[in-house]
């Protein structure tokens, strides 16, 4: 049944899972693989958990969400809460390292653990604004979904006309990209 | 010692941070009416129905007996329970589409009826809680998900005028009134106004509140304010339409 | 009801002519109250909010204690008090 | 309070639409909502006859759903509060109907049926049987009593009442336009008189005591952030549906002891197919009756016995199989060869069957 | 009129309902009137961002019921019209689809299915098969396609425009939160290029020449004045239904010779019930699937014989038992073991399917 | 020589005589209506739309294409037909329960939409159809099938004042009047001026007709007229309300 | 399958059939009878011809509509055509002898047809007012389905505050119903 | 055309200021244009109407040929024409 990748992401409103979400299915679409996304969405237009359900794979993929994700991410304390129930024995669980507060809701089960100072390398060596980029960089560190290649082609196609008046701004998101696809990889997540 | 933050006693505290976006108007209108219950002492005697819409996320905000209903559908709910039950003091919370479009027969014919209830509308120009689509009161011009050239009021049509409507059908009796988060005095004045004439049975009350959306609006604090007491307040002129005689406007 | 105050994690400035409570565990960084300050004596804050934001902190020299900013904060998120 | 509208027993002769208001009257039921709609109008109009005196009270609404969802109000206010409707009116009732299923709140629906869909006649069908039992965006977890003769509505009107405040389902009797419309002779009583307690009331909301203070506020939702919350709800009401149907099923048999035909009918139907059935019985054939008197729940069990020990059953309804998928969904895994009688939106008379059945059986030989 | 939306065929990634939208547009629909609800909204957003570049229309009506209506003014007027909803919406749109099917207007209607019942929750169920169905105070004369992907969603809605226009029913395309929300990818394409020809429309009113001079007027009407006239309107709708069901019904099915179980699921479910059924059809055991994909009509005949050559089969659903109905209805006389695997207002994944199915088959041994 | 009765070309001769009792005020209104269709030569492209309440009756009245459509719902049926073609000249028809109850949610939103069609309502103070139950217009004191002690307004509510709330709400292209069939001629002449309006495309318009019914008033013809030019006619005024800019009143 | 008679009166709304009805099952009902009555009912108010479909016998009565009636009457031209489908060979079908142009219309296979004077002796002998009451006593000597005696009584009951203030009235309902009731049983039909 | 006329049964009253036509084919005998006739015109006739009720008749000496019964009537059964 598929060998397709089952990826959650979850965080604040403001965190931007959901554009991560997209670039990295945009870039899994390049590449010609089968892909199905889908945000979570409830009766609150902000406020509630921001989750994405990312599954991507050779062949189509069968249901929208899943009870147990490959890589599953949490950028904020209520999102360790809440998407605790998508681990399982086989999950790799990356959370932000700077997250108060939850050590008793982290999951016990998981493959893997790992907490990431995405939100501190973002802020001190980058920029706030490409925290998400980052955790993107991080996703396909742990999973190798798609080329990092491609995930900059596709941050191109997305964010090209900020890139033009900016160039600088596209230096800072590659490189995000590329501290997150390390943070991941160089602690020997593959 | 630890200080309270200045909250309504009839605010349920658990409940507390709302579930409303950050700037959004429909706290205020809620500080507002839960100050107005406790100023009229009437926390036990008040049934709260909220609409579907924004309002809905009210359904456990207070500590008076609440229900949530369906879309457009909280007029008649309220109005069951006050002709089942005179006593109590209800009040009927709902957005602009709930109380214009899909339940506006209720509205009316309540109006029309003069049942003793009061209606409590939030007008932000657009249907919120459904990511922004037009409403009967969005602006002309306004973009929105359905009018994303902007509302052509040839096409899509005018701002309805709920106060105005409501002023033209009801009784001598009933309060009507227009108010604004931007002046939440008024505001507060008219909700008290509105619950008091209910209380004094006298006739149907209503107050139209024009409100925030920032969600939906895509504006910061600074363009929030300005479009609200601006444009909106250009085109919905607040103030008292309709006060029961014998009782000062 | 303490449990309320620590639920809402008060903060305080405590100069000048009010005192300016905060409490970050309501507010969702809005910015409503800054645009309305008269005397644009917010400020936003190195405080959290509920949602990760910015909360705001009064500069108790202009502060005026008018309470503006405590009656619009949707979110009862701060109170005043005159000194 | 006035007095007792009913003392002991009284032989009348009314349509059936007097017989509810009389039997509402009788159960103390405090408040109808109601929409002027053939042929449901008379209860209203007996009702606002009748109700002054006893102090009862009635609204007017603007349309059905006000009514549906007035009704929900009067419910949450604590009293016991029906409505009455009919074809389009029953349409838009699912709406405040599939309101009152998910927050279980015990509401009284008369429906008179009327030919269909939309519009089309003002007469008679039973073709509100689907409509009724499932309608609106859930499970169908409500109870459905299809009445037959005007002792029935007025039996079971009563009863509505307690099955609706017992086990919190919105409950509805079902009848029809000629039932509503016809008259014949019953015995009107009041309950109490008979050893029929009423269920009491309770309010949902505006209890005594501040909320908050003197006791936790009521917070009545029908809206969810997640599935799974939602799942969860689901499957409490539908458990306690299921495990309180086996007590509300009601149906009514004869002659089902080996019978070469079973006829199966509900609501005045039922009374001509009882006839057809005793008839030709009368005539030494083997020809039994089956008839479902909650067609929600269904009395399942009770059917598949009586089938079990049919050659063959006959379903006959004014309706183009509403009853039929009923019996064919109870009935599955067994192969007893179903028959049909099926005039959607018309009567049917005991020749009719008869007729029918002499057919069919005829053929089996 | 602008230039063709689609020219020949475009490989896109996007959600559900940016596909409805493109396949109205497609599908030269003329004119969408709708309410906003979740999650059905974005086919409005999609829809009035590409009508005006192509001389579409579009209305944001005050609720449902106008919705309904307002699409069967537009159809009356003789344009490919239509609307779309969810939830308690499609709860409302049974009046006016009860007069669709009355007077037999060809509506087409998008309904992204939520929890239900009630506002429940604004994310995914399949509990409005009923409602889609059989909803309104009639026999359920419509069609009904129930999608599961991206794909179908634009392929059924192009061909629901001509089932509707061909046979006129009022004509369903069932989908549900996360068909509408979900992105993957699909083909779209100019059904001309694909040698799809839509089936023309025409004017019910407004027609050239003057009525009642040059060509008799047209006197449209829902209503009817007795029980026989009703009968014999209906009789001829029924009829024209069911001798159309054979060429209107499709299904789909894999592994049915001999399987020790039969998987049976719709829309979205279906997909996972797949997977499921090819995995352990891969590991060996004897798993198949049927799949009804007009669930009205349904593929009667192709289940039977699907079932009738299984030892047992399994009706997996995100709802209490509404496909399983159907299923009942529809396989009545057969003896073959009905499994359930209902999951109302919850998605349903291929694991949990296979692990359930694992049972049953470990059971059986 | 066989002479023709006074009838109106756009009349269908083969429903005559029509379904309505004996002195109902529909056949005048709807000889107005004919009248104003042949004098207006749009036979060949007003489509006729009737509600179900009396009006139902109506719906093989005209030579004129015609839809009977659903309790309350003409005028979405009518807005719809409009919205997808236009040209056409469309007539929403309809009573007082089906234009101020059921259907008030479409009036008012039509009517705040500017949507450029005519609604043409008979106020007839009842629901007559069913027999007789109170309708929105019912006078205070009347007696009806639901209301057998006479509506009591401060329990069943106050007559709808329909084109005061229909001017609250519209535009200025907008043409509102509420006509009589007592007055015949300033009827027809407002149904005119109402198509008129929507031929000019000038927004939407709205004419009420105060009309009889006999059969549910249970009055003879004496009766029938006083009831209709006494106490009908002081409770809502005739008159036009609204009349489009630069177009005389 | 019972005993119970059947009959279909029909007339224009102003005839008074479901007085007729009212009354004669008002009797029936003091005899301790079994009854079902039903009006035809439609959407028009007025207009359509007015039937009332009377049973009345020993045992509860099954259907509330028939097939074919054992007396079916017809006051009017539209009554008579619209009655036609109500008669069959065990029918006895009655109609008003001054009811013009409809030769066509009668029902051929009746068991037994009569013509009666109803109208004229009404207008003329007694008062129009009382025609129905005629018909009741022509219903009543067709079928003998309640007592002549127990038919006065339910007038009596009915329109008793009535004959109080105008004794003649009552005179006259008797005699009409005696009229009607001699009309069909002299001429042989019982 | 001339069959409208023969089904509607035209009657007329050929005398005094008008030609006073009643189709009592059409005239369902409501009464409501002898209420209105402003100069008493009408009384109620022999001939009955379609719902078998009497129809009316114009006295041509009354009559003025004002054609408000004409207007009045809801089902067209009356047409004047002045001589
Ligand atoms: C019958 C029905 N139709 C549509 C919806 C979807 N819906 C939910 S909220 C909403 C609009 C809310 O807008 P408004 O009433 O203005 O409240 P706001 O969210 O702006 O506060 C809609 C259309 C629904 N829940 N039920
Ligand atoms: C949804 C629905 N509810 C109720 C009815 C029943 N109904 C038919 S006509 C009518 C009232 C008609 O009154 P009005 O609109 O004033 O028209 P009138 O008959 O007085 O001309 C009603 C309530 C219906 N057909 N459909
Ligand atoms: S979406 Fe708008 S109205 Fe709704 S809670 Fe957020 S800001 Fe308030
Ligand atoms: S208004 Fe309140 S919630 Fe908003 S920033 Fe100011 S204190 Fe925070
Ligand atoms: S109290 Fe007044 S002056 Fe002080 S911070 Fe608030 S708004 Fe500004
Ligand atoms: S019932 Fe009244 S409104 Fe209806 S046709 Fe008769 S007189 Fe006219
Ligand atoms: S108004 Fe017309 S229908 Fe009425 S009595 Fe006069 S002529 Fe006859
Ligand atoms: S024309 Fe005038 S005067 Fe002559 S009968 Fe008619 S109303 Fe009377
Ligand atoms: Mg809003
Ligand atoms: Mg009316």
């Amino acid at each position: 049944m598929g060998k397709a990748v089952k990826i959650a992401l979850a965080g604040e409103g403001g965190q931007g899972v959901q554009s991560v979400a997209m670039i990295l299915t945009d870039a899994a679409a390049m590449e010609g693989k089968e892909i199905l996304y889908i945000p979570n969405f409830g009766v609150e237009q902000r406020g509630g958990v921001s989750i994405a359900f990312v599954q991507i794979g050779d062949e189509k993929i069968g249901a929208p969400k899943f009870k147990t994700g490959d890589i599953v991410v949490a950028l904020s304390d209520r999102a360790v809460r809440r998407v605790g129930m998508y681990v399982g024995p086989e999950t790799v669980f990356i959370y932000d390292a700077g997250i108060k507060g939850v050590e008793d809701d982290i999951p016990q089960d998981a493959q893997r653990i790992l907490a990431i100072p995405a939100l501190e390398t973002a802020n001190q060596e980058l920029h706030p604004r490409v925290f998400n980029v980052l955790i993107m960089g991080a996703v396909i560190g742990a999973t190798h979904v798609v080329a990092l290649e491609k995930a900059k082609e596709a941050i191109e196609k997305k964010l090209g006309y900020k890139f033009e008046q900016n160039p600088e701004l596209r230096e800072m998101n590659f490189k995000a990209l590329e501290r997150g696809y390390e943070m991941v990889t160089g602690t020997g997540v593959a | 010692m630890e200080v309270l933050p200045k909250i309504p006693k009839s605010w349920n505290l658990e409940s507390k941070p709302h579930k409303f976006c950050p700037g959004c108007g429909h706290g205020l209108v809620l500080k507002a009416l839960g100050q107005v219950i406790d100023e009229l002492g009437i926390q036990d005697r008040v049934v709260f129905g909220c609409d579907i819409g924004c309002s809905l996320l009210a359904w456990d905000f207070f500590n008076v007996d609440s229900v949530q209903t369906h879309h457009g559908r909280t007029t008649p709910v309220m109005v069951g329970i006050k002709r089942a039950n005179p006593e109590l003091i209800v009040v009927a919370y709902m957005g602009d589409g709930g109380g214009y479009a899909i339940g506006s027969q209720h509205l009316v014919n309540a109006a029309t009826r003069d049942d003793k209830i009061t209606v409590l509308l939030v007008n932000n120009t657009i249907y919120a809680m459904t990511g922004g689509q037009m409403a009967p009161t969005t602006m002309p011009g306004q973009k929105t998900e359905t009018t994303p050239y902007g509302r052509d009021v040839g096409v899509a049509g005018y701002p309805m005028m709920g106060p105005e409507m409501v002023s033209a059908i009801t009784q001598e009796g009933a309060y009507v009134a227009r108010g604004s988060v931007a002046r939440f005095r008024k505001l507060k004045q008219y909700i008290k106004n509105a619950l008091q004439n209910q209380m004094d049975e006298r006739g149907f009350s209503f107050v139209e509140a024009l409100s925030t959306c920032p969600t939906n609006w895509r504006t910061n604090a600074e363009k929030t304010w300005a479009f609200l007491e601006e444009q909106m307040t250009d085109q919905y002129p607040p103030g008292e339409f309709k006060t029961p005689q014998g009782k000062e406007g | 009801m303490a449990r309320t105050a620590v639920k809402f994690n008060e903060k305080k400035v405590h100069k000048g002519k009010a005192i300016f409570r905060i409490f970050p565990g309501l507010c969702k960084g809005c910015g409503l109250c800054r645009e309305k300050c008269p005397e644009d004596a917010l400020s936003w804050s190195e405080d959290l909010g509920v949602y990760g934001t910015p909360t705001v902190v009064a500069d108790p020299e202009k502060c005026k204690a008018c309470r503006i900013c405590e009656q619009v904060c949707p979110d009862c998120a701060i109170a005043i008090e005159k000194r | 309070m006035g007095e007792k509208p009913i003392k002991g027993e009284q032989k009348a002769f009314m349509t059936g639409n007097e017989a509810v208001a009389w039997a509402a009257l009788a159960a103390d039921a405090e408040i109808m909502y109601g929409y002027p709609i053939t042929p449901q109008n008379e209860v209203m109009q007996y009702w606002t006859r009748l109700a002054p005196k006893y102090d009862k009270r009635f609204l007017q609404t603007e349309d059905e759903l006000s009514a549906g969802f007035t009704t929900v109000g009067g419910v949450l206010a604590g009293r016991r509060a029906f409505t009455a409707t009919a074809g389009p009116g029953n349409v838009l009732m699912q709406e405040p109907m599939s309101m009152a299923e998910a927050m279980r709140i015990p509401t009284v629906v008369v429906i008179q049926q009327r030919g269909g869909p939309s519009t089309a006649t003002v007469i008679y069908s039973q073709q509100e049987v689907t409509l009724t039992c499932f309608g609106g965006n859930g499970e169908g977890l409500r109870i459905v009593y299809s009445t037959s003769s005007h002792q029935e509505l007025f039996d079971y009107t009563i009863k509505a009442f307690n099955t609706a405040w017992k086990y919190r389902f919105p409950t509805f009797v079902l009848a029809d336009g000629y039932q509503a419309k016809m008259r014949e002779s019953l015995v009107l009583y009041d309950p109490q008189a008979k050893g029929i307690e009423m269920v009491p009331t309770e309010s949902f909301v505006g209890k005594p005591g501040t909320p908050g203070e003197d006791r936790p506020p009521a917070h009545l939702r029908n809206t969810y952030n997640t599935e799974e919350e939602l799942f969860d709800v689901l499957s409490k009401n539908i458990r306690e549906f299921e495990e309180n149907a086996p007590e509300i099923t009601e149906y009514e048999e004869f002659n089902t002891d080996d019978a070469d035909l079973l006829l199966i009918a509900h609501g005045i139907v039922f009374r001509s197919a009882a006839m057809a059935a005793r008839e030709l019985a009368g005539e030494g054939q083997k020809v039994g009756y089956f008839r479902p008197i909650t067609l929600r729940p269904f009395p399942q069990e009770e059917l598949r016995q009586a089938a079990a020990k049919a050659k063959q059953v006959m379903v006959v309804e004014s309706a183009y199989g509403q009853l039929l998928k009923l019996v064919k969904e109870n009935l599955y895994g067994m192969e007893v060869p179903i028959k049909t009688h099926l005039r959607p939106g018309v009567g049917i008379t005991p020749e009719e069957i008869v007729a029918d059945t002499k057919k069919i059986l005829g053929e089996g030989e």
